[in-house]
């Protein structure tokens, strides 16, 4: 693996502003930009994310590839909360278990533009239907890992506890950034196949907007993780080490699963991305509201202060050798 | 008179509201984007935009035998998600 | 009345998202976007809109249909006011009645963009003096609220709640959306006249940004809407009857009026709308300073849960029907 | 000492900071964007692009004659808009 | 119990939560944005963009004897910056 | 000097919406910006501006002019906050005089940017490497005045404040403007030598969106400003004039400077407006916690409720006025 990517990746706008953020914590700096003014962001780049990805998805149709790569997806974000639930359960209970496995079988939408970022500046193609594996990817891992606390919870858990399957649904399908991201692909879907004037006309504020809108993001997300990284020290090290170790896993697991669907390396990286990526958004959310017992400070450090940093500086290129060494290979 | 203070997760609000409606309390007030911590150390932000959110912060002017009606409900409220609840004295103006 | 110009009009992006808003609320979802993101919106709207039309009006000039055109909309924003009182004083007292029919006698601005948004892609045109007629028919159903109240409230309304003609001035001239509205438009005129290299520099801000933007308040829209809607249960039937009849009697009145001003398609949808719209922003919040009487859960939940939607949603393909089937008729 | 609670519509708070000044308070706090519902049953929220907006929390420590001296004021003030003001014991640090 | 509330600049936030932690409180609530005038007549704004910043209104329900161990603290932080600071009853609901 | 380049300047949407929100508190009109959305743009306006300073320093290199002008830009704001220090200690105490010469001696970045969109319409050109003067004198000024308490206060002040260096060079370093003006400049800087393409990208962010930002920005400066001016009253008349006579002085001195440097009238605009202009982020935040003795009534109503509106307003004009009639003098 050369040096040079992973340079590159890190001299990019996006990048280099979530390091200012990031420094500007550890230099005690008070630059902040506070609430709600990050919500406005994420919001956005959901929105942008989902109405882009719709418009692509009615654009490049159902090809021979969609299926099988969103089905590969779907799987991917079931298998890994049971993994990583298996691994968790070694140091914590069954709650935070479930709860930090969910995370990590869901996807930040974040990682995924950085990706797509990446890929963009290394003028590496990519396929528009894999914002849909995205917003597939969100809710299967909630839903395991709702599961997972639902059967494998000691059987004292207060009955006000106990869990029924429409509230896991819901949790999983109605979490605010889940249903943004789903309900602008839709719009996006419907706007490309009946309204096509309404691209040209959107593409200002979802497109142009959206590099600098994502930079602005990451500044924030610099000095939130930076902020959180410290209160991994009371997890203890084998969370931490479960943070870097699970992302890298992931995304082997995912490069061959990439070969095996033939995905060229922009869909590859994508693909990816989303395995190793862990959930900070809709995931966290859900937990808080159904699974008390875990706690926040696990499951938002992790993702948020390591996870998120190692993907986006590290990850990303690291990836990208990955699926350079690993899809060219002679055929499985 | 008596000024009933609630301080919990924001998500739990409409939990909490229900229960102060089923009182039939005069009002009530309702401050968010609380922040804090409790007893478990573990800190609150206003981290609105990963869902989480901060605390809510509940005032609630009412007489005693309302209070006396809701603390079961509120206490079961609260120790499902965590949250404080203190009593003190209030005089109408 | 054919199906298509409303199936049309719904697969719009604007209209879209007003609707995915809405239906977060419906399921329960717990999409939010907080105060004050939504004031960022509607400031920035009222400021785009007023500027565009105010360099409208510097090029247009005024030509012959524009002072016959702004009378009328001043005329109807008077009128009204006047017959929804009436109708709604059989079974509300002066103050309510007074409240909610102001509101009906002003307008919506976002109402109005969505009529252009839906003039725009059927490729109908219109003028840029319409934005004058938005302006200008604000404030003056404001003063006749107010003039109701002062004139027709019982003789026991406490001293402190008297009216002075200056105060009735203030809140119709000087609220805020008002206010910014007017004065966007004064910036914009004068851009026109005497620096018009500053139309090319604000243009991607308030124009190429403009239909994203409008997206996105229609998303809070939608949300706040379906919050609102359940709340008229209380109000009466008579209430929800009054919120689909009135903009419906006015559109009516509105056409009409269009025909005798001979104005084109798109200039007699942009009339009917503003006299068929109800107002949110500017009437309720000069009601509730000068009468506390009013509740604000009649003027509010009627305009902005049930007048806007219907509007947005099925109201304005309905005017263009209108349009297309009267106007066309052989001279008055 | 005497620490004063005033909850009302944020539309209000320039006539109600008048009074306080009128009384001449040694100081005072504003909490915006606080939400709630009354006796009437209006829920208030913080509506702020309507231009209705929330209801502001106003606390003051003073003494008791100045509540005295103030107590006409602020119920007029309230009594046109509606509102609640309470008053508690407190004792400074 | 006790209810201690604190009014000061946003900016002292820091130096305040670290005193209360010092003593092992068992919780506290911060919020933001509170606005005000203090003796000195100075009006604090939500000026937020100037980095001048508002005032934050602290909470803390602890026993007396916690307050008797912070009070020199506090009142060192509070002559620094400025702010007020009061105490009241409270008991648990 | 002819009044034609102020009108031309007042006629501008910036400086237009600077007076439409001045004229809202006049007129007692409810118009607010409320918090934080004023910070939203404000951290938008520093980090477009340094991306943008960042690309052009990189392009034009260090040309022989580049040194010297940054040299006599720091030299500048090392210079003013003495003078206005010992101006103001005939009326002020050591604490206040040495918080409102900091302040005179920085920066404000509207300022220059409006002295740009001056520049712009005026069709004279300037170089990108100003925005680097620009930055440079954010800290010297607050070091200055630090040192100044530091040195000069009465030797009574209590030990907890007696004030380390390191505490100094944190507050006129870290701050959270200066920190994101710094490090913005520090990307553009990267990005345009080792990914350029993400000029490109960003382009619509920092640089379209940057007029219309800037005149809403400005919108809301003008309500701040508005609101401030009134408090001024309390703070006396030597104030009032010193916030006239600063400005105007500084400039005069800095259009000797900029004929010295023999710098084009661009650059010699932008020179005297930094020399002019105060600051009311970085160091009024920097004093607040450092010289809590200080009333930021002052430094605030002098900077924000009257420098700052005259510069913008009548400054500007006039000091290009100044630069033309003196720099083309024969030579010193
Ligand atoms: N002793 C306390 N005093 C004031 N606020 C408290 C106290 N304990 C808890 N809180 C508030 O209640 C929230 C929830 O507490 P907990 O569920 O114990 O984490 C905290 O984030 C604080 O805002
Ligand atoms: N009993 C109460 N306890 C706490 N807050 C109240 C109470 N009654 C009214 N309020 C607050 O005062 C506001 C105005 O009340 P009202 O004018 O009665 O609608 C409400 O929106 C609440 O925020
Ligand atoms: N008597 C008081 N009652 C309520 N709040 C106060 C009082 N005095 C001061 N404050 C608050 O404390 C803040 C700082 O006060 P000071 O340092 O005295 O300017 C003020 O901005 C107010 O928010
Ligand atoms: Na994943
Ligand atoms: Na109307
Ligand atoms: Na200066």
């Amino acid at each position: 693996m050369e040096v040079n990517p992973i340079l590159q990746n890190v001299l990019a706008p996006p990048v280099l502003f979530f390091l200012i953020g990031a420094v500007s914590v550890l230099f005690k700096s008070d630059l902040e930009i506070p609430a709600p003014l990050p919500k406005l962001f994420s919001l956005y780049l959901l929105l942008a994310i989902g109405f882009k990805g719709g418009i692509e998805i009615q654009k490049s149709g159902f090809s021979d590839q969609v299926l099988p790569t969103l089905s590969a997806a779907i799987l991917m974000s079931l298998l890994i909360p049971l993994i990583g639930f298996l691994i968790l359960r070694f140091k914590f209970d069954v709650f935070n278990s479930a709860a930090i496995a969910a995370a990590y079988g869901s996807i930040s939408a974040v990682t995924f533009i950085s990706a797509e970022s990446f890929l963009d500046s290394q003028k590496i193609a990519f396929d528009g239907f894999m914002v849909g594996a995205l917003a597939l990817m969100e809710s299967p891992a909630i839903i395991v890992g709702l599961l997972l606390v639902k059967f494998a919870a000691p059987k004292n858990r207060p009955k006000s506890r106990k869990m029924h399957l429409s509230a896991i649904l819901h949790e999983s399908l109605l979490n605010g950034s889940v249903y943004l991201l789903l309900s602008s692909l839709i719009v996006g879907f419907l706007t490309a196949s009946s309204n096509p004037s309404g691209i040209t006309k959107m593409e200002p504020f979802t497109g142009q907007l959206f590099y600098g809108a994502e930079c602005f993001f990451l500044l924030d997300m610099g000095i939130v993780a930076a902020q959180r990284l410290p209160r991994l020290k009371n997890a203890g090290s084998f969370l931490i080490g479960f943070a870097i170790f699970m992302p890298l896993f992931n995304a082997f697991i995912g490069v061959f699963i990439a070969r095996f669907l033939s995905l060229g390396p922009g869909n590859a990286l994508l693909f990816v991305v989303l395995c190793a990526s862990a959930s900070y958004l809709a995931v966290p959310a859900a937990m808080r509201m159904t699974v008390p017992e875990a706690k926040s400070s696990y499951y938002i450090s992790t993702t948020l202060g390591l996870t998120f940093p190692f993907n986006i500086v590290l990850g990303i290129p690291i990836y990208m050798s990955l699926v350079n060494t690993i899809i060219p290979l002679s055929p499985l | 008179m008596k000024r009933l203070d609630l301080i919990f997760s924001e998500r739990e609000l409409d939990a909490i509201i229900k229960t102060l409606e089923k009182a039939n309390v005069p009002g009530y007030t309702v401050m968010k984007h609380a922040t804090g911590r409790g007893p478990e150390r573990v800190v609150t932000e206003d981290m609105e935009f990963t869902g989480l959110g901060a605390n809510a912060h509940v005032i609630v002017f009412c007489e005693q035998e309302l209070i006396d009606k809701m603390r079961d409900n509120i206490r079961d409220d609260l120790s499902y998600y965590g949250g404080v609840a203190y009593i003190s004295e209030a005089t109408p103006l």
